[in-house]
């Protein structure tokens, strides 16, 4: 049964990830790609990592195909959308050759692999000193802090990467198109109705997170949703690129992360937390980050300034 | 290692403070250059003693990222901090001063600090992964700032910084896979156990930071992005960004899977290093645009830093001229720092002074800005190998361990490049001295801003001048029969 | 094969059926509009229809109200989708 | 064949490898941008399910992998975010804009 399934949803991917990939119709591929990400989070519950499967779904997925559509509607805007015809013979056939090259020496070090156990006993043996239940957590924020540290600025520099598009005419405005809706319309109603909800079950993630699956990730993807949908509704606009507070906000959860990494040092064990307080500071650093995420990853799919009311 | 994660974390609470502080944030290379720089020297002198390095919060590899600098991770650190502490207070003068805020100026400091994070982060870390998200900063950066230039170029070489990720990263994930570490040390020790695996990891990673490197022939994206991007983002792309990849690659061969390089492997490099050099050396020379001709020129300089693998002999086996291929390797990638990003700096006063970007615009320029004119001379001086030049160090180290090794078909590559490097260089410097007369140029902002380019070639002379110092530091870690190569390699 | 068991596979057979209806209909049907009918209605069924079988299998009162509640999530964000997607469907567009 | 795909996660494994050969095919042959964009996302997906599917056993998938997967995850968004932004913004406002550019301030 189980190897049944598995082998179904495997054909499903490779089914969906081609129809992404080499699909003539170029929205229909976007489309594609994030029933894709859905499937692909399937794969990761049938792993049994669940982690994986809400941050795959979540930002895999839900963001980066809202991120793909609307380049979709840019270039369209643009009249730039690329002619859905197929790449000219020889291309396609240097392309399939170098793929199955590919695929080959992927599959051959794959099938060469030793036998190995990897670390899931010494996680397991060391997460008690982080005094976290979940070793996912344990590994992103305690024992591979460091990269983490270095992701969540990987998404500042991705967002001032994103606002230096921005034209200098409109440059502190608003990003994104406006949106208005009826106000006793459905999309304003639910529009109310949703965002507290959200809000709740973003919270839960990250308090969840240190000890089941979850965390600052999934959770602040979760918030962002939230802040989508209460600008798609038209209840409120998109912040000024140039407000303070919005900025403050943006910076905050990396800002407390490096501190503590910096005092740390300071203190003698750069990136080490307190003996006994370690799980204090890893929440404290998850509820400043996962405000920062959201803030940036809907800043991210609002994409430069566009306008200046 | 507190030393090591505070020079990676500084660069990273600029970039945090650059985003909070608006209009203000330029004003924070006055603090940041000092601070950074003094940092990169501390650590230098701490290296002096002994290598650097510890594990972050005390969690050791395989379940912990350890940091580690040894002497070649402290020359670069410290090389990087000056290029980048120059190339940002230059950087004042376009994205300074007291102007409202705009798009550019507002958000080329963050960028800015994320690049010099990129940067440090890639130069003391040792795991796999977080070898990736840093360059991953890096290249972010890096396009962003590129597309300040051309928005094509910088789409260009954005796919091939993704490309080139992917396939890292499916080696790294091979890595994982087959010796359940990420640490090079103890991919080092674990290596043997499973060969055939790690020698696709090992291509695929090579691959991919060859492509990010610009090895020719994967170099197309480099010249666009580079010649067409403002003054000081040339300067930092073609200084820094390129190397890192690099240095990611050295290591990963030289410490992560020593041995494993067959002949072919180590052949393979040697012969695109050696193409490459000659390809961008006759590209530099037919250009007519001042900042295209740099830009080939950096195609070129990099195969040098690909003639190391033949010459250190792949790391399988300390030879007596390992010493001295690593040391070239050193002070070619410093030397090449302080120069090209000296040599772009002082093309863009002079672009600016001289209003246009064509190498005939330079007719007589030396006589209306002499000290703009001077710095390009001296970083002209160490591009082409000319003694007494941290360039010059490089190529004669690399012709001592050639020739040691008695691969001279290398000897007579880095010959021809010398050659040829001098042909190109001697194009704008010829038209600088030109004519009669002085030509009117237009003023630059600050006056200042001259300094900058002579300060980063007066370094690359410097470090030819004073090169015992650094030459000790980065051989350090060798193993002891490089220290025949030593007193070889003695100038 | 016990009752209970009978009755989930007879549900999750019903849910399977609307899916295939609205997926039927997403590709047959002519324009935008009418494809979002198809969609929202017929999946939504469908899901509804699956939570059922979920919350019977797992014969958990807690479990089945917070699959009750996901039910309740996925009907208010189809709804709001559809909406979007009909918005966007209206506006004039040149056609690709 | 039969005794690879017994094991669960080479089956995951295996896939992860077939995905990223479909996504180089889809990065080298196609032209357009976005399209692009998905084939690096599938490769990228590919490489973490072989990362997954390589450290499954019978506890589970390694916490290390899930982790590192995680943080993958948010990179390859990131870069995805900005090549999109860059690509619409090239095709709205071309290689560089002109008069608007603060170039005349400084070389």
């Amino acid at each position: 049964m189980s190897l049944a399934f598995d082998l179904a949803l495997c054909a499903f991917i490779l089914g969906a990830a081609a129809l992404a990939v080499a699909g003539r119709n170029l929205f229909g591929s976007v489309v594609f790609y994030i029933v894709y990400g859905v499937l692909i989070a399937l794969a990761w519950l049938s792993l049994g990592a669940v982690d994986v499967a809400l941050a795959e779904a979540a930002i895999g997925a839900g963001v980066t195909g809202v991120l793909l559509i609307g380049a979709w509607q840019g270039m369209k805007e643009a009249g730039a959308l690329e002619d859905s015809q197929a790449p000219p013979w020889p291309v396609r056939l240097w392309a399939a050759l170098g793929a199955a090259l590919t695929g080959g020496l992927v599959i051959t070090a794959i099938i060469a692999l030793p036998g190995q156990d990897g670390l899931t006993r010494t996680v397991a043996d060391e997460q008690g000193a982080l005094a976290l239940g979940n070793p996912v957590t344990a590994v992103l924020l305690g024992f591979r802090a460091y990269d983490t540290l270095l992701e969540t600025l990987v998404l500042s520099a991705a967002l001032a990467a994103v606002w230096s598009l921005s034209p200098e005419r409109v440059w502190g405005g608003i990003p994104g198109p406006k949106h208005v809706s009826r106000p006793d319309g459905v999309m304003a109603s639910f529009g109310r109705l949703l965002p507290p909800l959200g809000l709740l079950v973003g919270v839960y993630l990250v308090w969840a997170g240190a000890d089941q699956p979850g965390g600052a990730f999934q959770a602040g993807t979760v918030l962002a949703a939230v802040w989508i949908l209460i600008v798609l509704s038209g209840l409120r606009d998109e912040p000024r690129v140039s407000s303070l507070p919005l900025r403050a906000v943006i910076i905050a959860g990396p800002a407390v992360f490096l501190g503590a990494g910096l005092a740390g040092a300071l203190a003698g064990q750069a990136l080490g937390y307190p003996p006994g307080y370690a799980r204090t500071a890893i929440l404290i650093i998850e509820y400043a980050l996962t405000v920062s995420i959201a803030a940036t990853l809907a800043l991210l799919i609002a994409g430069p300034a566009r306008r200046l009311s | 290692m507190n030393l090591l994660f505070a020079l990676a974390g500084a660069p990273l609470a600029f970039l945090l403070a650059s985003l909070i502080a608006g209009r203000h944030g330029a004003r924070l290379i006055w603090i940041a250059a000092p601070v950074i720089t003094a940092l990169a020297f501390w650590l230098a002198l701490e290296t002096h003693a002994r290598p650097q390095g510890g594990a972050l919060g005390g969690w050791m590899p395989p379940l912990g990222i350890a940091l580690e600098a040894d002497g070649l991770g402290a020359v670069l650190l410290l090389t990087c901090a000056l290029t980048a502490s120059v190339t940002g207070l230059f950087a004042l003068g376009r994205y300074g001063g007291a102007r409202p805020e705009s798009a550019r100026r507002y958000t080329f400091w963050p960028l800015f600090y994320g690049l010099w994070a990129g940067m440090n982060a890639v130069l003391v870390s040792r795991d796999l992964f977080n070898l990736y998200v840093a360059i991953e900063l890096l290249s972010i950066c890096a396009v962003a700032l590129a597309a300040f230039g051309s928005r094509q170029a910088a789409v260009n070489y954005m796919m091939i910084a993704l490309a080139g990720s992917l396939a890292y990263l499916l080696g790294a994930v091979l890595i994982y896979a087959a010796l359940g570490t990420l640490d090079m040390s103890l991919i080092a020790q674990r290596a043997p156990e499973a060969r055939a695996s790690v020698l696709i990891a090992a291509a695929l990673i090579t691959g991919g930071l060859m492509a990010k490197t610009a090895l020719f022939p994967l170099h197309g994206w480099l010249p666009p992005a580079h010649g067409a991007a403002p003054t000081a983002v040339s300067a930092l792309l073609s200084a820094l960004v390129v190397k890192a990849s690099f240095v990611i690659l050295a290591r990963v061969w030289f410490e992560g899977l020593p041995g494993l390089a067959g002949a072919g492997v180590i052949t393979a490099f040697g012969v695109l290093g050696a193409a490459a050099i000659v390809y961008g050396s006759v590209l530099a020379i037919t250009q007519t645009g001042l900042k295209a001709l740099i830009a080939y020129s950096t195609v070129a300089q990099l195969g040098y830093l690909f003639l190391v693998f033949p010459l250190a002999g792949g790391g399988e086996s300390a030879t007596p001229w390992t010493a001295g291929a690593w040391g070239a390797m050193g002070f070619h990638l410093s030397a090449h720092m302080l120069a090209k990003a000296g040599l772009f700096l002082a093309a863009g006063l002079m672009i600016y002074g001289a209003g246009g970007g064509r190498i005939a615009d330079l007719t007589g320029l030396a006589r209306a800005m002499p000290v703009t004119s001077l710095a390009f001379g001296l970083c002209a001086v160490s591009l082409m190998g000319l003694p007494p030049s941290g360039g010059f160090m490089a190529k004669y180290l690399m012709l001592i361990a050639a020739l040691a090794s008695g691969q001279w078909h290398y000897a007579l590559v880095i010959l021809a490049g010398g050659l040829m490097a001098a042909a190109y260089l001697f194009k704008p410097l010829a038209r600088l001295f030109a004519g009669t007369g002085t030509p009117a140029i237009r003023a630059l902002p600050h006056r200042s801003m001259a300094l900058a380019p002579l300060v980063l070639g007066a370094a690359a002379i410097a470090l030819g001048l004073l090169s015992a110092e650094p030459y000790a530091l980065m051989v350090s870690g060798l193993p002891e029969a490089g220290e025949a190569g030593l007193e070889e390699a003695e100038p | 094969m016990s009752p209970g068991e009978l009755l989930i596979t007879a549900l999750l057979a019903l849910g399977v059926f609307f899916y295939a209806a609205g997926t039927v209909g997403l590709i047959r049907f002519p324009d935008t509009h009418s494809r979002l009918h198809a969609l929202t209605k017929a999946d939504n069924l469908g899901l509804g229809f699956i939570v059922l079988a979920a919350g019977l299998h797992w014969g958990d009162a807690w479990i089945a109200g917070k699959l009750a509640l996901i039910w309740l999530l996925a009907l208010f964000a189809a709804g709001m989708a559809a909406q979007l997607v009909a918005r966007a469907a209206l506006k004039p567009e040149p056609r690709e | 064949m039969t005794e690879l795909l017994a094991e669960r996660g080479h089956v995951f494994a295996l896939t992860g490898a077939a995905l990223i050969a479909l996504g180089f095919y889809g990065f080298m042959a196609q032209r357009a941008v976005i399209r692009r964009l998905i084939s690096f996302n599938v490769i990228g997906s590919g490489v973490f399910l072989l990362f997954g599917g390589t450290g499954y056993s019978a506890a589970g998938v390694d916490p290390v992998p899930q982790a590192l997967i995680i943080t993958g995850i948010v990179v390859a968004l990131a870069l995805t975010a900005f090549a999109a932004a860059l690509a619409v913004r090239l095709a709205q406002g071309g290689d560089r804009d002109d008069g608007t550019d603060d170039g005349e301030a400084g070389p």
